[in-house]
């Protein structure tokens, strides 16, 4: 057992994945001598050689359209996108290929190819590095996306996606990386991709989150609990896409309230499909409308200003005790 | 002050100065007559290869010695091109067919792009390209399926290992760079040839895709296939060069123009680009140079925007009589030879569009299964949603 | 008046542009000479000459990046995207700069520019020509996203369109686009952007939707009322970003049932929000949950199959039946 | 068969059986050598430029002649943006800054390429051209604010047409061009001058920027800064291209390199190209070759991937050292005053930051203000709900 931050243990899953199979390739702007500039790759070039472990040039539509190139040979690529804010320079060959060759191909190319790349605010960046646009690729079919939240479940879920069949957006909660520590155990772990984690089971409200926001959820929780003794069930949702409606639907049956936490902007978001799928699926449960606490429909707030758009611990107590006295 | 008050008047002197780790910047030529009176690369210097000239003669010295069963070979092939070609014209016409790309007078690059390759090569083909994908063993019938609107048509056939064609224009290209990288990593020697169009060339992704090649020396083959238009857009409101071949070189890939209706310089070119490339030497660039005889598409009227005249002059270099008459000067055919050619491969397109009548079956509850590799339940619910819809319509 | 396709239309809002306004300018691939694929620029090059109607290169990003330069100096550039699928390749400059410049220059550089493509199925086109993704437009903060639904509001919308100080990506129904013709006034039309249209009135379930589907919608308002005696309020959203919100909350509010019907993928799409907008905030007036009538989490189905991929009137009327035995 | 088997043994025949009207295309020289034996075009073709040589002397002939003062003035400005630079770093170490990129080395670079521009052309700048923003007319304490990460440092200051600079690599380059398309429309003889890295240049964007330039004749022109990185990628990983301009050629624009430590060239070459803008002739690239010195920004540590080795020769290459040399010889500067001018800039940085630290705010109730030209209801109704947030926090 090792106490690995979320890097580290991201690392430690692709350094197993390029021991364990040959097929993996990592490929990247400075993922090699440089090992990324988050060191998520540190040291694997060194380790692994130049042709699996690949700088590019400077070009994302020709990272991910090469990427699906060598998936379709039967390679198992894991691109770096450096911010999630220039997959939107890939996008074309994201929709176009990454997520329809297999099915334009009759399931005779499956393209297993992970797209990694850190995604979210919190770090004091510039702009176009702090966004979040996991819905872009929950309504992209032909693709899953896996959000961790933590060391432990980044190290699982990344080999997971690796190993997947399927292609998979993997966004990396940057303010994280860094953040904490947790124990990872020595031998390989995976998680069932599309899976949400219950957390904290409780009777009240079901706060349902995802990446780094689920930091503050838990906090909300525990003060929520211990000042208000509202008892709040907290679930990660691990995959944003496809997303495990049974297990929100389940929880929120049971709490008949609920509140969907995320970075990402508010409109035809995450937020939008989770109140929609519930309010569906459990409407004769709900005492009150699923509410959305989200980053808002403006370009992420440059970093003086950008602390008070990203839902806060405080934010989510003030949510959680309104939801409780809706009428 | 203008440029020409500068000018040289001596030539200037060597630098002594610089350590010799500084890169060779201010390296000479420099240039006499102030910074841009002159271009420094003629475009004139790209090569062009033409072996079988317009009359169907072999340029003197450059007979590749292809053998007359080979010359068979893709004369059939290229006529066999043509016959699906104007079958299917026929067919979208009579409605059994969407819209349909025609390739007549194309089919000398067609072919010759893909004779080289083996089984374990992979082609990544445009839309226009169905003749190189029958000759790369697309059963004519398929190829139907795929034009006429069913889903069956876009998987590769099983022994196939290509691409289905793209439709987005240029789209094809990084993943077929990307395969080539990947077989280079296997250390096969194998290629990979990706056909896009002159219009094509101006995408991003190309100009991406050639600079990834180029540095990982990836073993792939891109084949320009200017045929001058771009539906409505002729090759100079596209772009400033003449020859799109230049560009290649731009990103470090050697680059060549063949006469794209010249069925042997496109073989001797594309094999040799080939060799290169399964060789290790990475990528070559290929500008075919031809034309667009007919239609862009069965939704496009060339009337509206270009003149007759402009395709005459391309009639006398049909690629098809033009090696017919190389064929029959050496003896490869006899007179006769060429209707029967055509008869025969009338038949095999009519037959395979009987195939095609009979197996072609609108399969509207597989839409659902080929998008993940085990369905998501949630989309498993929009599937039950969606059997239920034509379970009430009455649709099988 | 005269009776016109959606497509003479389009090509009169243009060419009434055109010469109103000198800062306006087309932009596109084979918009010239031959009038773009569908015809909508048709003669407008040669009345307004190849400057101010120009044939592109064969490069969406391209087209899109130089139409916001030219808005930056003060031109009302509308560039044309030929099918909504090739957007992707345009995808970074939509998101980095047509969506955010305005903002990133403190309202310094407005991007008054339109980006008109059509968009939807039932045309029996080939792979990605029948792709609706206007939720991608929805989600980013910056854009405005038009629908029109009829000749009439198309030339009025795109000439509001074109008059708007913001981007607008204008969405063509291109089902539409020679479906019927429709009395349209001589004299230049604009309607206000971000109102949504109520059809019809109707007592018992608000029926929301826009473009192609208005059609259906329509005709099943109508065999609803004649065969099952139920009365639909029918809303044309006509603007999908921003929502008129308060448009489709008083209409359920007073009818307790809602259902939006579109072409697009359901997760993370209009409906999600539409869905998540009216729970919000018609909570306590819903007698059943809003349900999502639309396309399904797959590629657009090839036109041999895309039919039924689609909804029509009958399933309209299934949907608006199930909704009234809500229990 | 290997591809010498087809070695023509005599110069080709010249073809006279094409109609007129047919484009040129197997047009000579045809290779004697088979295919790919020889790069048809050789890289060293592209012109260079340097007027001062590395040890500060102007090379025989070349003298273009500037003022006294006009040295003084290029000096001066590249003073500034050194002591800019210094100044940033220390203000990032010591937490009042953001991620920085220094540009140290670069300044002739920064400061030729805005030289000949007026109030009415434009500029649009990448993240590490501060210094020529500085000359452009943006306030040393709004750029401060920009890096601080406050939202009016990317508006672009009263009277300064300037783009803000780009974050995203490459995305400021297809605008640039339509602002120039815009400007040719208007018949004004304006130019813009956008600039990016070598990095940059592997971006799709940038080439099919290049290409909508050339076709439309646009009064733009390229400046792409080569300092040999971008971030830990060497040139040679980037491209297998030793002269990135080459590859403007590939797109039909004239393209240069110039040595983009000697400001003297800089300012003639860009001069040259502007004019050629602003006179119709369209679009030129210019390859400035110069050195990232320093960081690639405060978040980068480049001895994990270079060696300072590599940096060394160009220390002697110093562009503000290279000038006052031929300032003090041809008398422009005296001995003391690059020292007082020097004291005069970091007096005028300081004073920058003191005016920054008076002004700067966070204006978090603003961030809803400038998306929109007027806010859609929703919209406000987000913005209720966020200052709602603010007043619980009790922020202002
Ligand atoms: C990205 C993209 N943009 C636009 C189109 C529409 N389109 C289809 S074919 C075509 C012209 C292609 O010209 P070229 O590349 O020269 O190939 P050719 O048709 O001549 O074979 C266009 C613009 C498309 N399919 N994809
Ligand atoms: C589209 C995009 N991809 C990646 C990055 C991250 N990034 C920032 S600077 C940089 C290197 C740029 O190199 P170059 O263009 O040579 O400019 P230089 O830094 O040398 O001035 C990279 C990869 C980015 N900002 N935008
Ligand atoms: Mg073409
Ligand atoms: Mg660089």
């Amino acid at each position: 057992m090792a106490q690995l931050t979320m890097v580290e243990a991201l690392n430690l899953a692709l350094d197993e994945a390029l021991r364990e199979d040959e097929r993996v390739c990592l490929m990247g702007q400075d993922i090699g001598v440089n090992g990324g500039v988050f060191r998520v790759t540190k040291d694997l070039q060194a380790r692994h050689g130049a042709d699996r472990v690949m700088d590019t040039p400077l070009a994302e539509c020709g990272i991910i359209g090469t990427a699906v190139g060598m998936a379709v040979y039967g390679m198992r690529p894991v691109a770096e996108i450096q911010f999630s804010g220039f997959t939107m320079q890939a996008f074309d060959q994201i929709e176009q290929n990454m997520a329809r060759l297999r099915n334009r191909t009759q399931g005779r190319y499956p393209i297993s190819m992970v797209m990694r790349t850190p995604f979210g605010g919190g770090i004091r960046a510039v702009e176009h590095h702090s966004e979040s646009r996991e819905a872009y690729w929950a309504h992209t079919p032909g693709l899953k996306c896996v959000i961790p939240s933590g060391p432990r479940n980044a190290r699982a879920l990344l080999r997971a996606s690796i190993e997947c069949d399927d292609p998979v957006v993997f966004y990396e909660p940057k303010a994280v990386y860094r953040a904490f520590r947790e124990e990872v155990p020595e031998s390989p772990e995976t998680m069932e991709l599309g899976k949400a984690d219950v957390f904290r089971t409780g009777a009240d409200i079901t706060l349902i989150s995802y990446g780094a926001m689920i930091r503050p959820v838990r906090e909300a929780a525990d003060d929520l609990a211990d000042e208000y003794g509202i008892d709040c069930e907290c679930i990660d949702l691990l995959t944003v896409s496809p997303i495990d409606t049974t297990t929100l639907v389940e929880s929120v049956r049971k709490t008949g309230r609920c509140i969907i936490v995320h970075e990402g902007h508010r409109s035809c978001g995450i937020g939008a499909e989770v109140a929609a799928r519930i309010t569906e699926d459990a409407f004769e449960h709900l005492v009150a409308p699923v509410r959305r606490l989200t980053g808002f429909d403006i370009p992420f707030p440059y970093f003086q200003v950008e602390q008070h758009a990203l839902p806060e611990t405080d934010d989510i107590i003030a949510a959680a005790r309104d939801a409780m006295n809706w009428d | 002050m203008a440029a020409d008050q500068f000018i040289p008047t001596d030539p200037p002197e060597e630098h002594t100065d610089d350590a010799a780790q500084v890169p060779p910047i201010p390296a000479a030529p420099r240039t006499p007559t102030g910074c841009f009176n002159t271009r420094a690369i003629d475009p004139g210097r790209i090569e062009c290869l033409q072996i079988l000239n317009a009359s169907g003669h072999i340029e003197q010295g450059m007979d590749p010695g292809f053998s007359d069963e080979t010359l068979k070979d893709v004369h059939r092939a290229m006529v066999l091109s043509r016959a699906f070609d104007a079958r299917m014209l026929t067919m979208q016409r009579q409605g059994e067919m969407g819209t349909f790309a025609p390739n007549v007078g194309q089919e000398a690059c067609m072919i010759g792009q893909v004779w080289p390759l083996t089984k374990d090569d992979w082609f990544a083909p445009s839309y226009r390209s169905f003749g190189a994908q029958i000759a790369r063993g697309w059963p004519m019938d398929h190829l139907m399926k795929l034009w006429a609107g069913y889903h069956e048509g876009f998987a590769p056939p099983p022994g196939v290992n290509d691409y289905p064609f793209s439709i987005v224009i240029g789209s094809q290209v990084p993943p077929a760079v990307g395969t080539a990288m990947a077989m280079r990593r296997a250390g096969r020697s194998e290629c990979v040839v990706v056909n896009f169009g002159d219009g094509a060339f101006s995408q991003g992704a190309v100009a991406e895709s050639l600079n990834f090649a180029a540095v990982d020396k990836a073993p792939v083959v891109f084949v320009c296939e200017n045929n001058g238009w771009a539906i409505s857009t002729p090759l100079h409101k596209q772009t400033e060069v003449d020859a799109l071949a230049v560009r290649g070189l731009g990103y470090g890939v050697p680059s060549i123009r063949v006469d794209g209706n010249d069925i042997l310089a496109m073989m001797v070119a594309m094999r040799d680009a080939c060799d290169r490339a399964r060789s290790g030497e990475g990528p070559t660039l290929i500008e075919a140079v031809t034309f667009r005889m007919s239609l862009h598409t069965t939704a496009d009227d060339p009337t509206v925007y270009r003149d007759e005249a402009h395709v005459d002059p391309w009639r006398k270099r049909c690629p098809i009589a033009r090696l017919e008459t190389l064929m029959m000067k050496q003896g490869a055919m006899a007179e006769g030879d060429g209707e029967a050619i055509r008869a025969e491969c009338d038949q095999l397109v009519l037959a395979a569009r009987d195939t095609f009548r009979a197996e072609a079956a609108a399969k509207p509850r597989e839409v659902f299964d080929h998008l993940y590799a085990s369905m998501p339940e949630s989309l498993a619910r929009q599937q039950d949603e969606y059997f239920k819809r034509l379970d009430r319509k009455g649709i099988e």
